[in-house]
């Protein structure tokens, strides 16, 4: 829509500034000054301090950041995967069965993620599966909620690749696998760079599954956020939320360099 | 080695989009599918080509049925509308993507692409990928790599579509070239339009609502035309109802000498531009021109025939009748000929 | 990709059905089973009852279900408002404020709900604006999480709206207001009515932001589900899953049929 | 209402979408802006909806200036391409959608739906909804809420591209109907299809590069193009080097009698249907033939002009040379125009 009036313009810029600015940087920004606070008693904070991203760096928080990383790169790229995996079968399937497989791969969003962590709990307390206690349990939650997220994003992007090229891969003398290999993987690789930096970021920040099933020795960032915050060391989980933060960026940025370099080639 | 389609049907879930077609393709021989949207020509080609199933039928090549077999073992060239090269390679590996899939020694490779590139003019293309050409130029590409293989059947899906005016002429004069390269290969080519079908075709299909309507040698089909769809759709013919008396017919009460009548055919069929103005013809109304550079076009009215208009094309050095105006239109008995009226 | 053997289909359906059973369907199966186990101590759940269903609908529990509601419907519809909103408004704007204006929105996909959390309740516990211990803040927290959701669903259905539309209109004589409300919101409605389903579903099921700044007198059911479990209480936990299960699927389905009949109209 | 164009440049981004075009359409007036993707064209009608702005220049209607008005200020009816029928409003709201705008009475809105429905002949689909027409009915819908609202100026917007061949050919029929209806209105008229220009206009402007390059009646334009761009793209003129002599011209060494030298102006202009085999005409060689139906395109070289090919239209009727024969062509005096070689 073309406002033509300048003082229209600005008017409608400064309210999209302001909403977005308290409701999307605020808590950023705020989360950013605790992490440095040394104390903060007054409406801004004072004595600045690097003692609390120090603590956050190191002993058991370190720890953690470790396996927020392995869980995230395993389970986010397991789902990553398997998601493909399943978009190619479901594609290919007729009408009632995709249908079906659709919705069971999008029923993860409407289920919250305690239901998710809850099912794994109960299901891999007991014999024959024991999983409970050990990290495997964590990488399953991940995995069985990224799963749906990759799934979707390379459902997606098939959706919109003109079934022509496999077809004329195949009508060129190509076997199943090398048009799979050489045709439908490469045509796919943005949306499946995409998936996986989804996977990873949203893996990185979870929550309600982890803190359902995580063991003590596998504890994940955001839930030593959770803990040092409900001890009230609120500006040593600022300072962990700020190193989960750039930890999360960094790794989407470099996947993001995938895609951006498979689309360029 | 010849295409043979033996009564083939397929459906798209409950939809037929292809009923019963039989039809054969010589060695060497040019047939185009020609029909508007939805008439299931493209269906036809995909059903040759292995894409689609067909639900009833079978389908032979030189012979050998392979309805059965999945597209890599027919060994047919295909050229889909948009091209389909593949994004991520280059021209040369698009074009050596058949002799891969088929391991072929890496020099034979290399040599076959150089010559196929040749033959199309893209040599100097070969390191560029897809999107860096023009559509043209992709389309030369699709058809050197559908070559590649040396296939001896050429599947070829509305491949001038995608191009604009101007390159669709040009290219139809590559597509003809193209033609004496491969003598021995059977080419099948769908279209919706009619002059490609007209300038590349041994025979054309007429293909009407899923179905063959006629399928004759190009120049029989529309000096003759079997049908009333086949005469509108391949030339824009004029149809006008006629009147028999004993062996002769008349238009609107007027005497057509020379032609002569043919019990069931009830339509006189005659091409815009070999209409003229003259004496003693069928009187008319003009009630549209359009100038079209070469020639005017004439809408007309036929006194005594209120459901029916008629096109005429007039050379562009002759006068154009003004709007309202009452000619006369003379029907040369050489260029008529009498097709059924349509029972639908 | 066709697969042309029958042998070569039932094998890839098989494995299909094998690793998204497992995968996607087990987890619910497992707390359905739970909800209902008078005791579990073999492979299999025994002396079915409804008791913990009839408990998971009483007293806090119910109280609960109330207060997810509320949050979904108030955090999630606010956050549709505004995400439309955002999203309208950035799609007229000038290449490079467009997209600083995208990452904005985007930023909370990569950013954790704990973090968010932990911003609002370090930003509230203070002058001047304290919301801590109030509703407020778990509504604020929602609204914060979904408005990125909403924006993405509407400023990618924007994108494929031909501009042509709101021009035509404009020429007709119609005022910006009448272009936005006539023609462009309604154009908008399926990608609206999704963007609802969306949030509230994804905030029935939040637990990151809420987990953090909850007062005791608005928790919500997901946070109940992690307390019963962490009690140990795991049938009650499961049963009061299922509640939320069904309230969650209940809702996007009405909110699914709105945009289903936006569509047909 | 004049439409008046002053020196109006348009620029997305970095890019010039266009270039300093000035032109006036008339009250009563077509105007067609020819061109090529990418010319301009469609950039130029944007700019006189209001649909984008300028980056320089200003553009009146009826003298007044209207270059900072919203395209609500202007009441200027516009047809774009795919119509943008409003998807969620029956036929008679999309109507109606302008006169409710002008808070007219509901009455009167009823009224004049009715009238403009019944003017395109959809007063039957009154209740429908856009999905439920097909691309002709469509077209007739976004032209009668166009005009519902009594514009002076009427812009459309390649009105007849998303039709096919068949239907576009009836809807130009319809289309020149429609400009009798309103003989008053302005009419510009954006196509990238000569046919349509030259059936509809009165001035054709044909433009290329963002840039205007000719601007005529679409006779004049024709019959002597200004230069050598316009003579090819309107009507797919032959364009052959000459040489001077004094007053005459030579075309490969060949006189051609009754052509005068004009300075600067380098090429000889000559449609294909103009041209005709016979003795004593200029030697070429037949490398192409196409049948087209109604006529027969041969492509040719002209022996000593190795860089040209010619195409020449020759009437059904007539023989057609084999492949490769060595004819002369005849290229009479009255059809050939002199124009300047493209500089570049």
């Amino acid at each position: 829509m073309l406002v033509w009036t300048k003082p229209g313009k600005a008017l409608t810029w400064t309210a999209f500034a302001l909403v977005f600015g308290v409701l999307v940087l605020a808590p950023f920004i705020v989360v950013i000054a605790a992490a440095f606070a040394g104390t903060w008693n007054g409406v801004l904070p004072s004595n600045p301090t690097v003692g609390h991203l120090q603590e956050a760096l190191s002993g058991d928080e370190l720890a953690s950041l470790s396996v927020s990383l392995q869980t995230a790169f395993l389970g986010g790229l397991l789902a990553v995967v398997v998601g493909t995996w399943g978009a190619l079968a479901a594609h290919g399937a007729p009408g009632p069965v995709a249908r079906v497989a659709d919705a069971l791969h999008h029923l993860p969003i409407a289920v919250p993620s305690v239901v998710v962590g809850l099912g794994l709990l109960v299901a891999f307390s007991r014999q024959p599966i024991l999983l409970n206690g050990t990290k495997w349990i964590v990488v399953i939650a991940h995995l069985v909620l990224m799963v749906a997220f990759s799934y979707g994003t390379v459902a997606a992007a098939l959706q919109r690749v003109d079934p022509s090229y496999a077809d004329v891969a195949a009508s060129l003398g190509a076997s199943p696998a090398r048009v799979l290999w050489q045709v439908r993987l490469p045509m796919l690789r943005p949306a499946i760079a995409s998936a996986a930096g989804l996977s990873v970021a949203l893996s990185m920040g979870e929550v309600g599954a982890t803190i359902m099933v995580y063991p003590a020795s596998w504890r994940t960032v955001p839930v030593s956020i959770f803990a040092l915050s409900d001890r009230g060391q609120t500006f040593t989980a600022a300072a962990e939320a700020l190193v989960l933060l750039t930890a999360t960026v960094l790794v989407v940025f470099t996947l993001d360099r995938l895609r951006g370099r498979a689309v360029e080639q | 080695m010849t295409v043979q389609l033996d009564d083939v049907s397929v459906h798209f879930g409950r939809t037929l989009a292809l009923e019963g077609l039989s039809l054969t393709v010589a060695a060497g021989e040019t047939v185009a599918l020609l029909g508007p949207s939805g008439s299931g020509k493209s269906t036809a080609l995909k059903a040759v080509a292995g894409f689609v199933r067909p639900s009833s039928g079978r389908i032979r090549l030189a012979g050998q049925d392979v309805t059965d077999l999945p597209p890599a073992k027919r060994g047919i060239g295909v050229v889909v509308q948009q091209y389909a090269l593949f994004p991520h390679l280059r021209v040369s590996d698009n074009v050596a993507f058949g002799l891969r899939a088929a391991r072929t020694p890496k020099g034979e490779v290399t040599r076959r692409v150089a010559e196929m590139l040749e033959m199309v003019g893209m040599t100097s293309f070969a390191k560029r990928f897809p999107r860096e050409l023009s559509g043209g130029q992709q389309q030369r590409v699709a058809i050197a790599r559908a070559l590649a293989i040396q296939p001896k059947v050429l599947l070829l899906d509305e491949p001038l579509a995608a191009l604009d005016a101007q390159l669709r002429a040009d290219m139809l004069g590559e597509l003809q070239k193209l033609r004496r390269e491969v003598p021995d290969v059977a080419i099948v080519y769908v279209t919706h339009d009619q002059s490609e079908a007209l300038a590349l075709a041994d025979r054309i299909a007429v293909m009407r609502d899923a179905r063959l309507v006629d399928i004759a040698p190009a120049a029989q089909l529309y000096a003759t035309p079997p049908s009333a769809f086949t005469a509108s759709f391949l030339g824009g013919a004029n149809l006008l109802p006629v009147e028999t008396f004993g062996d002769g017919v008349k238009v609107a009460g007027h005497v057509l000498p020379g032609v002569r009548a043919t019990p069931g055919k009830e339509l006189l069929c005659i091409r815009p531009h070999a209409i003229r103005l003259g004496d003693a013809g069928v009187p008319v109304r003009v009630i549209a021109t359009q100038w079209r550079g070469s020639s005017n076009q004439l809408t007309c009215t036929v006194d005594g025939l209120p459901e029916v208009s008629v096109r005429i094309d007039l050379p562009a050095d002759l006068q154009v009748p003004a709007l309202g105006a009452q000619v006369s239109m003379v029907l040369p008995a050489e260029a008529c000929s009498l097709v059924p009226a349509e029972r639908r």
